[in-house]
């Protein structure tokens, strides 16, 4: 693929943005191009909030995302708001522990993870957000788990590095949580 | 059964916009109270400049001006001039007022203008994302002193009610705060004063609101209320700074 | 004194903010378990009959998500 | 018909009171004192309201407050008080506030001098402020235009709900003149403001209003401004012409500038040089069509300006580039002599003979 | 050379701080706040100055106060804020001080909306302040030119002693792309600053002003900086090419609407149809010479803003008239896609065929 | 023979532009004589707005900036943080310092810069033809206010020492004034004692002075002198508002 | 004469302005198009102050004066500023009371009054500028007498209306010093 | 105490605005007849003997045309 577009949406406070970002630290790493943008704006706190990523081979002309390859939906208004616009046949990936609606693509391929859940589980429901992006990184091979990692590694500011065994636990579970095929 | 609380004539069905436990949402309630209890007292015009209630217009059932940032008091003035029988108030921000609209607020309050000032002062810049205010405290930590307010560097916060008071010109001048509800039926009574003043003629009422802003502090809703009174009454402390009868109670 | 008081919550407005639930004098006010529209615990009452009608919970309400009656000498 | 010798300045002050307004903010500036200082006694006699505000930018305000409630407002300054309106002017062109404001100009930048000048045209014309928006831009060449421009401002304003802004200058501000007072003062049939704040009771509510946070929202409203200034345009070109039938040079001035061009003209036209003089009286819109028409015959234009040269640009766009467009201009409070662009109409002439 | 992942809004101020800039005051407004607030905890980390002003009137003022002295120092803010500084701007030219403003343009006219916009061209290139004077526009298309035009932007305010513009919009301020850190960071060999004021020892005074009020003086002081500004003219048009080489439809675009072309063309060029992309990276100058150029081929030009309209303008002039110019706008802060554009580029390529 | 009285050196040789009897060349004097005196304190920097003032740059015999109107104390900000160790001042009128630059001084004064501000009182706009000041005193008859200043319509005179004295970050306040040989030797005191704040880094003075405008009051240059002590004074007690040592003295 | 163009000079305060609008109502009144430019300034007050009057039978196009026909010098700065602006056989006129050098120009028709001693003499100093214009008056045809009585009426406030016998005089004895020949 | 002062003005650059006349304690400034350059009558000193040097007059003028000058002790 020349270019993988993914968008990334759900409240604010779930880490939509640093998923994202996230996703561009590990593009570059990997040495591609990449384009990170957020939603900005005078809205409510606590509404929502999106960003977009690409992550391409060459240049990026246009750096907006019109046709996603991929969405990562944190709750239901998400889901609603940017289902149209996947393309045909691009990765619906669902946090379920907040999204209790149906997709209406049928077009695509839709993944549910319960990611709150996971992260309950391993003890910290502030990682949901790796959780859907460890099953992102199961289903999309352009992000090596190790860009991720080292990703991960940039973004967090260091006194939080202690937290990266726990970050790795969630990219882990998310990732398990495809291969156990909970796809809808 | 009596209603004893319930949604004001004064405000429309929309619902804000607000962070969770922003108290801009409480005011805003106290300001549409009293504007209903006025009654005949007064068709109204509201004016809300940019902050985070510039959404303002679409809160208040009434009619209603959008303007630019801090320049409220002289829109309101040329709306009072030109509807002198009309209530008129603005609703600023303490960026708004105390920083880009400094000029206009203490011109408007010279010249003894002849509306309500509905000040909300909650020590940052909510709208932007939580820049430092004129009114941030000193050691406040926010998005522009990243290391808390150095008073060396960024000033001492601004003091409007006790700056105002020195001079000729305003009839009433009083700051309160939401923090409780004994201190929430205290700002209610505030800004009935300031809108009964308006209404007599009496000249430029302004009345000052500490506020919340839990978003940029960082703080949750009820934190938010107790570092409002543990760290904002201290320097801001309550009171009517005038009255038309000159009973000012520096204390309240 | 108890039991005079009624209150309507409008649940979908409710911002979960849990003023009202600190500031009501008979602690009678909780947290709501499943998310509303938009995303936030919602206030409840738990026990209806407490409930004075003293209003504090729709005086600090910053979304007039409560109305509040109150019995007239009933 | 009245005849009174007037200040340039008082003549926009009295024009004012006569098209109803009695709402002026203003800050002093020279040179156009005399507005202020007019109105400070003129108001409370119709009893209208005067205030000298604290500031320009205060004074722009103001006029968005009055202008809110339907009433007919006024500010005037120069130059660099203009440039402090910039943000208000924005704001009242993206809430549809009909307001009536004057620049007399004078020499800049910076702080500049006091003396007649041109400079303000890309300011007033292509929008100081920010954003897609267009002031209606009105260029007076005499007293009497200053009067009857003033007028005519105010019922633009009300009529497309929109600011306009009357150009004059340093000279056109202090020199007096006769002024014919015409009867008829203006629009018979002025618009009703239904949309006007004024503390609604029995109607729905009116909102003023520049925000609106949804792009696709903003992107229509901006869509029916666009609309608007099209329709503008079409009806609202002026321009007046002296000598243009035949001419084969025509020159191109406004205010001042085409007062001194038309005395150049006649020079011109006495030593057998076919040249014309096309007036803008509209700077915006620019009367595009006449200039076009009038240029027909044209084998050269000459553009004359108090200023390094600014409808310059407008005047190529307005013929196309299809034909040469010199240029002549004094800058900083000099006002050119019909001699010095007699002197340019002949070297000009010469180059096409 | 390093590579870093940045905002557009940190990378211009990560690069003012590597260009020496020690000096920086703004006031907040959406979407450039990441430029206060990197620089909030940046400049005290190099013993530079940050202060977050009470107005954008002030800021500039402060700006005009540090350049005089000699001082690198910059402000930033977007659309309305910049209106705020128009009067500063035009006094910063007219005494000829060298200092870099960013604008982050976003949706208007008056309080508008805070998405990416490109209404403010008129602004920043016809001059919103008063007088004869101008401002070096840049205008980035990239978090990596954010980076190396801020660079740009005070190696040319020095050496010119004049403003610099930046010009980006809210896209580019808020995203993350990668930017090199080039080694070299800008002039060699800056300029000396014999005219700064800084307490004069052992010299002549220095005198920093911008007010002549013998007209006389004020029009030899003009002409000097309209020397000056030929000077930039001949020697700044910048900008960058894409398929110009054999284009039909050659499309003119900067910053982000630019990057939407280019994927545009690309698009066309897939299908067949020669099409080509003219980048002005400096707007004032434009690029004219370029532009001809570049434009040789064509059969028609397709200019593309996020505005109603305003570079077209320029454009017009720069092809004499000599091509039909089209024009595809979005306003009120939407981002036009490719899909878009293409879909005009086939409409007009249809036209011609 | 000593030599009592001459042209100070950080004055140039240009003869003023000022009217016959009009008091800011005494105070050019008497702040060039203070600058004098700093000798090694400083290498200065001067800044001028608009105003009679405006050429002060032609005047004073030092490195000068002219200023936009109203703005000198943000430019004097930009200066000084450039150039702590340089002595920076501005010389301001009231219409320049208190209407359209009342935000500029107030917030330069919180922020506590350490410059001086001359800020030249005469109740007037001296160099647009003598419209109504902030300062304007009531029923003080000018060309915007020809029937008097009516306080009900243009508000009441701003006493700008008074209001900047209820805020932390100013460290010296002064008004004083020029009427007679014994205040001018004053205000050269407080003016001294200005500069002495500045050089000794505490911040943020000013010093207001009564001055006269002749030629806009439509009094000779004596008259002038009287009409300022019998109308002036009582309106703008001298004093000292506030000193680095806290020795307020509100009637000097 | 199509045009008639007069420049007025002097200190400020020696009424120059308002001889100048005296002469533009005057030409108003005898049915002529008229302009009236004064100088205007941030000069010192007390400094010099002048103005220009064209008085036309056509239209006026520029209002500039290029070449006067008239020049009223009310001093000596006033005489060395404007006297290249008059044109070849114009009139000069100074007030000898103030003006202390000699006109440079040769081709003019040069007339010395000594409008401060005569203002003197009626007992009040101020009208030496109605004295010169008495003199202009007598000067130049396109001016009647009465037209000027007109125009004072006109310029002057009403309260002052008891020193229009005043004005008058002086009038006439700037008129008569022409008559008297005290041409230089 | 008379007799000590030496006065030095400037009498082309004096305005003629009489602060100094009226300040003078001895009471010995007065105008002068002839106008100056500028169209003023400049000030001058009458009796010279009596000056004390007191510096007044030049305190007072705003125009720095006097320039004062004091016997010391002599
Ligand atoms: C001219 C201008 N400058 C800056 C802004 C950006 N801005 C919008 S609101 C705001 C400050 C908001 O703070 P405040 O007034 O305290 O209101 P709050 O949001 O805290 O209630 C700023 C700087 C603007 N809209 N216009
Ligand atoms: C932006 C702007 N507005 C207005 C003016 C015109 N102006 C120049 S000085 C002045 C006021 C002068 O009064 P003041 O500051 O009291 O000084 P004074 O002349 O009395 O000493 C004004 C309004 C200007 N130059 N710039
Ligand atoms: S940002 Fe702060 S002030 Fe604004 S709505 Fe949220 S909590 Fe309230
Ligand atoms: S009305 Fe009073 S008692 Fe009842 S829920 Fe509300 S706060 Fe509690
Ligand atoms: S105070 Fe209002 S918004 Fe907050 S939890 Fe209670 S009902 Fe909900
Ligand atoms: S106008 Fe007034 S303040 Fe200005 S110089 Fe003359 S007397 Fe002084
Ligand atoms: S020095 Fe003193 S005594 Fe001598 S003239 Fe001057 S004021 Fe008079
Ligand atoms: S005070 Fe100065 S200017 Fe005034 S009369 Fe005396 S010497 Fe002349
Ligand atoms: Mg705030
Ligand atoms: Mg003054």
């Amino acid at each position: 693929m020349e270019a993988f577009r993914v968008i990334v949406s759900g409240f604010g406070g779930q880490g939509v943005l640093l998923v994202g970002q996230i996703l561009a630290y590990a593009g570059m790493f990997s040495g591609k191009h990449v384009a990170w943008i957020p939603s900005y704006g005078a809205e409510m706190r606590g509404g929502t909030a999106n960003c977009s990523v690409i992550i391409s081979e060459g240049e990026i002309s246009s750096p907006l995302v019109e046709k996603a390859d991929a969405l990562l939906a944190f709750n239901g208004p998400s889901l609603e708001k940017f289902e149209p616009s996947l393309r045909e046949g691009g990765l619906l990936l669902m946090n379920t522990s907040m999204v209790t609606g149906e997709p209406r693509r049928r077009d695509v391929r839709s993944f549910g993870i319960p990611a709150n859940d996971l992260a309950d589980r391993l003890g910290n429901s502030r990682v949901a957000n790796i959780v859907m992006l460890g099953a992102l990184a199961e289903l999309e091979p352009v992000l090596s788990f190790e860009s991720i990692m080292e990703a991960m590694r940039m973004v967090l500011p260091e006194r939080h590095h202690h937290l990266l065994p726990l970050n790795q636990e969630a990219l882990k579970a998310g990732a398990e949580s495809i291969k156990e095929g909970v796809g809808v | 059964m009596k209603v004893i609380a319930k949604r004001p004539e004064s405000l429309t069905q929309q619902a804000f916009h607000y962070c969770p436990g922003c108290t801009h949402g409480i005011i805003h309630r106290l300001v549409a109270e009293v504007i209903d209890e006025l009654g005949e007292g007064g068709p109204a015009v509201g004016i809300a400049p940019v902050g985070c209630s510039v959404l303002a217009y679409e809160y208040f059932n009434l009619d209603m001006i959008q303007a630019s940032h801090g320049r409220a008091p002289a829109v309101a003035t040329g709306v009072k001039r030109a509807l002198p029988d009309c209530i008129v108030f603005t609703y600023q921000g303490d960026g708004d007022l105390a920083a880009i609209g400094l000029s206009e607020i203490v011109h408007a309050a010279l010249r003894g203008e002849n509306f309500t000032v509905i000040f909300v002062n909650n020590a940052i810049y909510g709208m932007t994302g939580g820049q430092i205010a004129p009114t941030t405290l000193p050691g406040q930590k926010t998005t522009t002193s990243p290391l808390g307010r150095d008073t060396v560097l960024s000033g001492n916060p601004i003091k409007v009610c006790e700056l105002l008071a020195t001079q000729e010109g305003p009839a009433y001048l009083s700051r309160v705060s939401v923090h409780s509800p004994a201190q929430v039926r205290r700002a209610r009574k505030a800004i009935q004063k300031a809108f009964e003043v308006q209404r007599k003629k009496q000249g430029f009422s302004l009345v000052e609101i500490l506020s919340t802003c839990p978003t940029n502090w960082g703080l949750d809703p009820l934190k938010s209320l107790e570092w409002l009174e543990k760290e904002m009454l201290p320097r801001y402390p309550l009171g009517e700074f005038r009255t038309p009868g000159g009973e000012e109670n520096g204390s309240l | 004194m108890a039991g005079k008081g009624k209150l309507t919550i409008a649940r979908d407005r409710c911002k979960g903010c849990g003023l009202c639930i600190h500031f009501c004098p008979k602690g009678i006010l909780k947290e709501f378990l499943e998310l509303n529209r938009l995303g936030y615990r919602p206030v409840s009452l738990e026990e209806e009959g407490e409930c004075t009608g003293c209003g504090i919970c729709a005086l600090m309400c910053p979304d007039m998500v409560i109305q509040v009656e109150r019995g007239e000498g009933a | 018909m009245k005849t009174r010798l007037m200040k340039g300045n008082e003549a926009v002050g009295e024009a004012a009171v006569s098209a109803g307004c009695r709402h002026y903010y203003g800050y002093p500036i020279t040179p156009q004192n005399e507005i202020p200082e007019y109105l400070s006694y003129r108001m409370p006699e119709v009893g209208g309201v005067f205030i000298q505000s604290e500031s320009e930018i205060a004074a722009i305000n103001m006029v968005y407050g009055t202008s809110s409630t339907g009433a007919r407002v006024m500010t005037s300054s120069s130059s660099p008080g203009i440039s402090l309106k910039a943000e208000g002017i924005s704001y009242l062109a993206g809430s549809e506030l009909p307001a009536v404001i004057v620049n007399m100009m004078r020499g800049g930048p910076g702080l500049g001098g006091i003396q007649p000048a041109q400079g303000d045209y890309f300011q007033a014309v292509k929008g100081g402020g920010h954003g897609d928006y267009r002031v209606i831009v009105l260029a007076a060449a005499s007293v009497q235009e200053l009067y009857t421009f003033t007028l005519l401002a105010f019922d633009l304003a009300d009529r497309y709900r929109n600011p306009v802004m009357l150009l004059g200058d340093g000279l056109l501000g202090q020199m007096m003149e006769e002024v014919e007072i015409p009867q008829d003062l203006g629009d018979d049939n002025p618009p009703g403001k239904p949309w006007a704040v004024t503390g609604c009771r029995g109607r729905g509510r009116n909102i003023i209003n520049s925000l609106y946070l949804d792009p696709h929202k903003l992107e229509a409203h901006n869509r029916k401004l666009q609309e608007k200034y099209k329709g503008i345009m079409e009806r609202e070109q002026r321009f007046q012409e002296h000598h243009t039938e035949d001419c084969e040079l025509l020159l191109v001035a406004y205010g001042t500038a085409a007062r001194v061009s038309r005395g150049a003209v006649d020079e011109a036209r006495a030593l057998g040089i076919k040249a014309g003089l096309f007036r803008p009286q509209t700077l915006w819109p620019f009367p595009n069509r006449g200039l076009k028409e009038a240029a027909r015959r044209a084998r050269a234009l000459l553009v004359v300006e108090m200023s390094s040269g600014q409808m310059v640009e407008d005047v190529n766009l307005g013929v196309q580039c299809r034909l040469p467009v010199h240029f002549y201009g004094r800058m900083g409070g000099i006002v050119p002599s019909a001699g010095e662009v007699l002197e340019e109409i002949k070297r000009i002439e010469g180059g096409l003979a």
